[in-house]
């Protein structure tokens, strides 16, 4: 019966082949946009965070501050909230990351013997918390703490820089949802309208007295088998594409400033999936709207 | 005497409207088990749509219509295959599907019943040998010349082996000779105890036949 | 009987409602998504141009360059091919804008009496000669000027952040490119399924003597109606969206490091036109299909 | 007597194969202009194959047809609008536009050829009063009985005044009246001086009328 019923979905997909090939086409290319853009937004979203892992505070140490002082003070400041890592920079590992940043200036600082620049901690902040409001409210309070002379995080660029990723984190996931209901949409428009030309026919199997149940079961077979070859294709094309641009791309690209990944397996077989269920929900759909009368 | 309770198909008071239009207007009719009955009456008199009501392919205006204990008038939709598995219809049309072949055009109401393959293949050659279609099984229905087509649809209608056949015109498109075959069929399925119910406009097979005639006209009983 | 075929057309339209609103849906949402697209792309790529304008060399000058040699420098270097701008940065000048840079640790510079910066020119590439390859062979032809002492350019950073962005600018092309395809594709295949209900129609109509040019006409306005109309709603859509997003983010954003423009007016106009077009196309597929006969 | 060049419609040797299947086989025959020509024959014989040839709705396996001097087996297809214009068809399946209204249908014809407004109008009124339908103008189709339909159907076939009418069983639906009317109509049109073609198995519509009789059997002519 099982088997029977799924031969009968075949035999209709190729009694019907342009329709379906058009529908599978429509189903690929949908795929292909969202999965496109997941791809894409994944990936530029990794190279935001890298970006923004940039952001700190320098906490600077009044220069009597003892060791044991130090360690309080990294325990009391790794406590707070929204603090992810605190790490001590000495005034002598400072002095030589400034050498190092200004490259070709550098001479200048050599003849500077007793070395000015103050111990530091530099304080890392949980993925959660890097926003401007969370920055100035934690650096209020690492300021009342003991033992702490300053402490700066360059205010108007990090609200800037932050304000811009987040928009454009917003701006993705806004466009990705967008994209995806559309898709949504159109696969499902794109199944109602294929079988809107088998509406005659389900007219006559109801007349001769087949239940709902037997006339809907080749449909959403079918409608599945749809969205699974749209799906499977347009994964396909995905991945072409990805391998074609990273290809292209490879040599220029150190493998630490941007990795490029291909969307994980899981994901890629849930969009397959999910291509299946928007097949079953068009036929859904459709064949409510036949069977209502 | 044939009583009340020995009827198979009731109707009492029946209206149909379309808009303002009266197709069928206070029809009132008993149809017994094991009934030959002929309904007769000139293009537009209500006919297939005195069919359509029976079948739920129609929902009445206003009166009741009992078949087989099932109350038309009340019962839910979802009851319909039900209702139609006892009946084998001639639609005037056909009602053919143009993208299945003969043979799973005829088949299908078996399908649906959840017979035995072996079952139904040789039932379904069977019937298409009986109208005289066992050859062109393979055909799709756009193939077929009207009258072909008419006899797949008497096919599918009585596969079944339905309790009541309601047809439409079933010899319209057909020549004297296929015209014959087909109603020795009908005779044939209500002689193993079918009650048959045959719309047509034809004269000449009412008259070489016996059976009850009921004449519509403009959607009224006129004669019986 | 112009006006006749027009009637023709919405009556059509009128009478094949369903389906009609289920095309006009798919078209607004294919609109929606390449359109959204294109505006992300236009604004993200301006964002581009803004961080790319950083890309500079330093041309460090020999301390005994007089005023005179100066000006001849500036004018050879002006001339090089690649070069939009040099301009020079006194010793005075250098020393302030590392001060700014370093922040709080400015006052170890305090202390640095004879200014030990050198005088420097500030070179900025015109925009087709901000690669890697373009750089590196502007610096070896300003090496060999005279009164240069040394030519700076953060090699390494500046051959990263170039690819970065030709990459992340190619994937935008490739993704706007395969959406307007998709969507091409999506939308002329609806009006096949829209017209493919309406195929024994055609089909009786030839039958009964109407020439194709008949025939075809309403399809045609149509197609072209559904594509305005589809075009229409899906860029109010966008507009409407755009301005949410705006919106959410005017405070945040300063308006010289991000400004944002919705689509300018020709670009919003010619996504209409060209929805018309391919609702025409679409027409133009199934008719040909069904005509062939 | 008439010669051969008289003859409106000539088929030399027309062969029409489906597959393996001769539905016509060397078919030869003349129709002369103003002719009533009753095209008759068993279920299968290949009436309507003959008539759909006539038409360009199939195209010839073998032979020659000329129409009016048009020769159908070499004319390109552009030119079938030019050739169904000349002809009115009444389908064996009435081939109705289920979604355009009686009137719609029937006016369809007249736009196609640019007639006027005004002049569709009265024309379609006309007709359709003279088959009984004008009451039903706005109809669609499936709201018809199959009777009226296949009355729509004949009187779209008719409003352009066609030189040729090519009728597929075109009271095959009809009570005895409505078969009358609609006969009376082709007899008019015919003594206009249109040629007109019935392809029909109802002998008594044949017997009733005067005209010659083209027996078909298995795509074979087998009497005249
Ligand atoms: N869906 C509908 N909408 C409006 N009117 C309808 C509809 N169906 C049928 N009618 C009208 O109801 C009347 C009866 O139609 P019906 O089909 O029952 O006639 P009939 O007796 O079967 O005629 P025929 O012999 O021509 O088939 C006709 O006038 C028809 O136009
Ligand atoms: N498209 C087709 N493909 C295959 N066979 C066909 C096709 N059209 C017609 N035939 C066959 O050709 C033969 C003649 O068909 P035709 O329709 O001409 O018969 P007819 O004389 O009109 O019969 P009826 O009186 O039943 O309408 C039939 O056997 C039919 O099955
Ligand atoms: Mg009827
Ligand atoms: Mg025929």
């Amino acid at each position: 019966m099982k088997s029977l019923l799924f031969k009968r979905a075949l035999q209709d997909i190729l009694n019907n082949r342009f329709l379906n090939t058009v529908t599978v086409i429509t189903i690929a290319l949908s795929v292909l946009i969202v999965s496109s853009f997941a791809l894409f937004f994944t990936n530029a979203n990794e190279l935001l965070d890298t970006w923004k892992k940039g952001i700190r505070a320098l906490v600077y140490l009044n220069p009597e501050t003892t060791d044991a002082n130090r360690l309080d003070l990294k325990y009391n400041i790794q406590k707070l909230n929204g603090v992810s890592e605190a790490r001590f920079i000495s005034r002598k590992e400072a002095l030589a990351q400034m050498k190092v940043q200004m490259g070709r200036q550098s001479s200048l600082l050599e003849s500077l013997k007793p070395n000015p620049l103050p111990d530091a901690f530099e304080v890392r902040l949980s993925p959660d918390s890097q926003t401007m409001a969370a920055i100035e409210k934690l650096s209020k309070a690492i300021e009342l703490l003991p033992h702490v002379d300053e402490v700066e995080y360059g205010r108007q660029w990090i609200g800037k820089f932050t304000n811009i990723i987040n928009m454009l984190r917003f701006v993705g996931y806004a466009m990705g949802g967008l994209f995806l209901v559309a898709t949504l949409f159109i696969v499902a428009n794109t199944v109602r309208l294929l079988l809107y030309s088998r509406q005659e026919e389900i007219a006559i199997m109801r007349l001769v007295g087949t239940t709902d149940r037997f006339i809907k079961m080749p449909f959403y077979i079918q409608g599945v088998i749809l969205g699974a070859l749209g799906g499977i294709i347009g994964m396909s094309g995905l991945y072409f594409a990805f391998w074609f641009v990273s290809e292209k791309f490879h040599r220029g690209l150190s493998a630490e400033l941007l990795d490029i990944h291909f969307l994980p397996l899981d994901v890629t077989a849930g969009i397959i999936v999910g291509s299946m269920i928007i097949g079953w929900i068009g036929c859904y759909l459709s064949l409510k709207q036949f069977l209502k009368a | 005497m044939k009583c009340h309770d020995d009827a198979l198909i009731r109707l009492f008071h029946v209206y149909k409207r379309y808009g303002a239009k009266n197709a069928l207007f206070d029809i009132s009719l008993d149809i017994f088990k094991n009934e030959f009955l002929f309904l007769t009456g000139p293009s537009g008199a209500g006919k297939s749509t005195l069919l359509k009501l029976l079948y739920l392919g129609e929902s009445l205006s206003e009166g009741q219509i009992l078949i087989d204990r099932m109350n038309l008038a009340r019962v839910s939709r979802k009851r319909a295959p039900e209702l139609r598995r006892k009946l084998g219809i001639i639609f005037q049309d056909y009602k053919l599907i143009p993208t299945k072949t003969v043979y799973e055009n005829v088949s299908l109401v078996l399908e649906a019943r959840g017979m035995s393959h072996k079952f139904i293949q040789k039932k379904v050659h069977s019937v298409l040998r009986t109208v005289g279609m066992e050859k062109r099984k393979k055909s799709f229905p756009p193939g077929l010349s009207g009258g072909e087509q008419q006899k797949v649809a008497v096919a599918r209608a009585v596969v079944g082996e339905p309790k009541i056949i309601l047809a439409d015109e079933p010899t319209g498109s057909l020549d004297a000779d296929s015209a014959g075959t087909i109603f020795d069929l009908l005779t044939n399925i209500h002689a193993r105890g079918a009650t048959v119910l045959v719309a047509t406009h034809d004269a000449e097979l009412i008259r070489s036949a016996k059976g009850r005639v009921i004449q519509l006209k403009e959607g009224k009983v006129v004669a019986e």
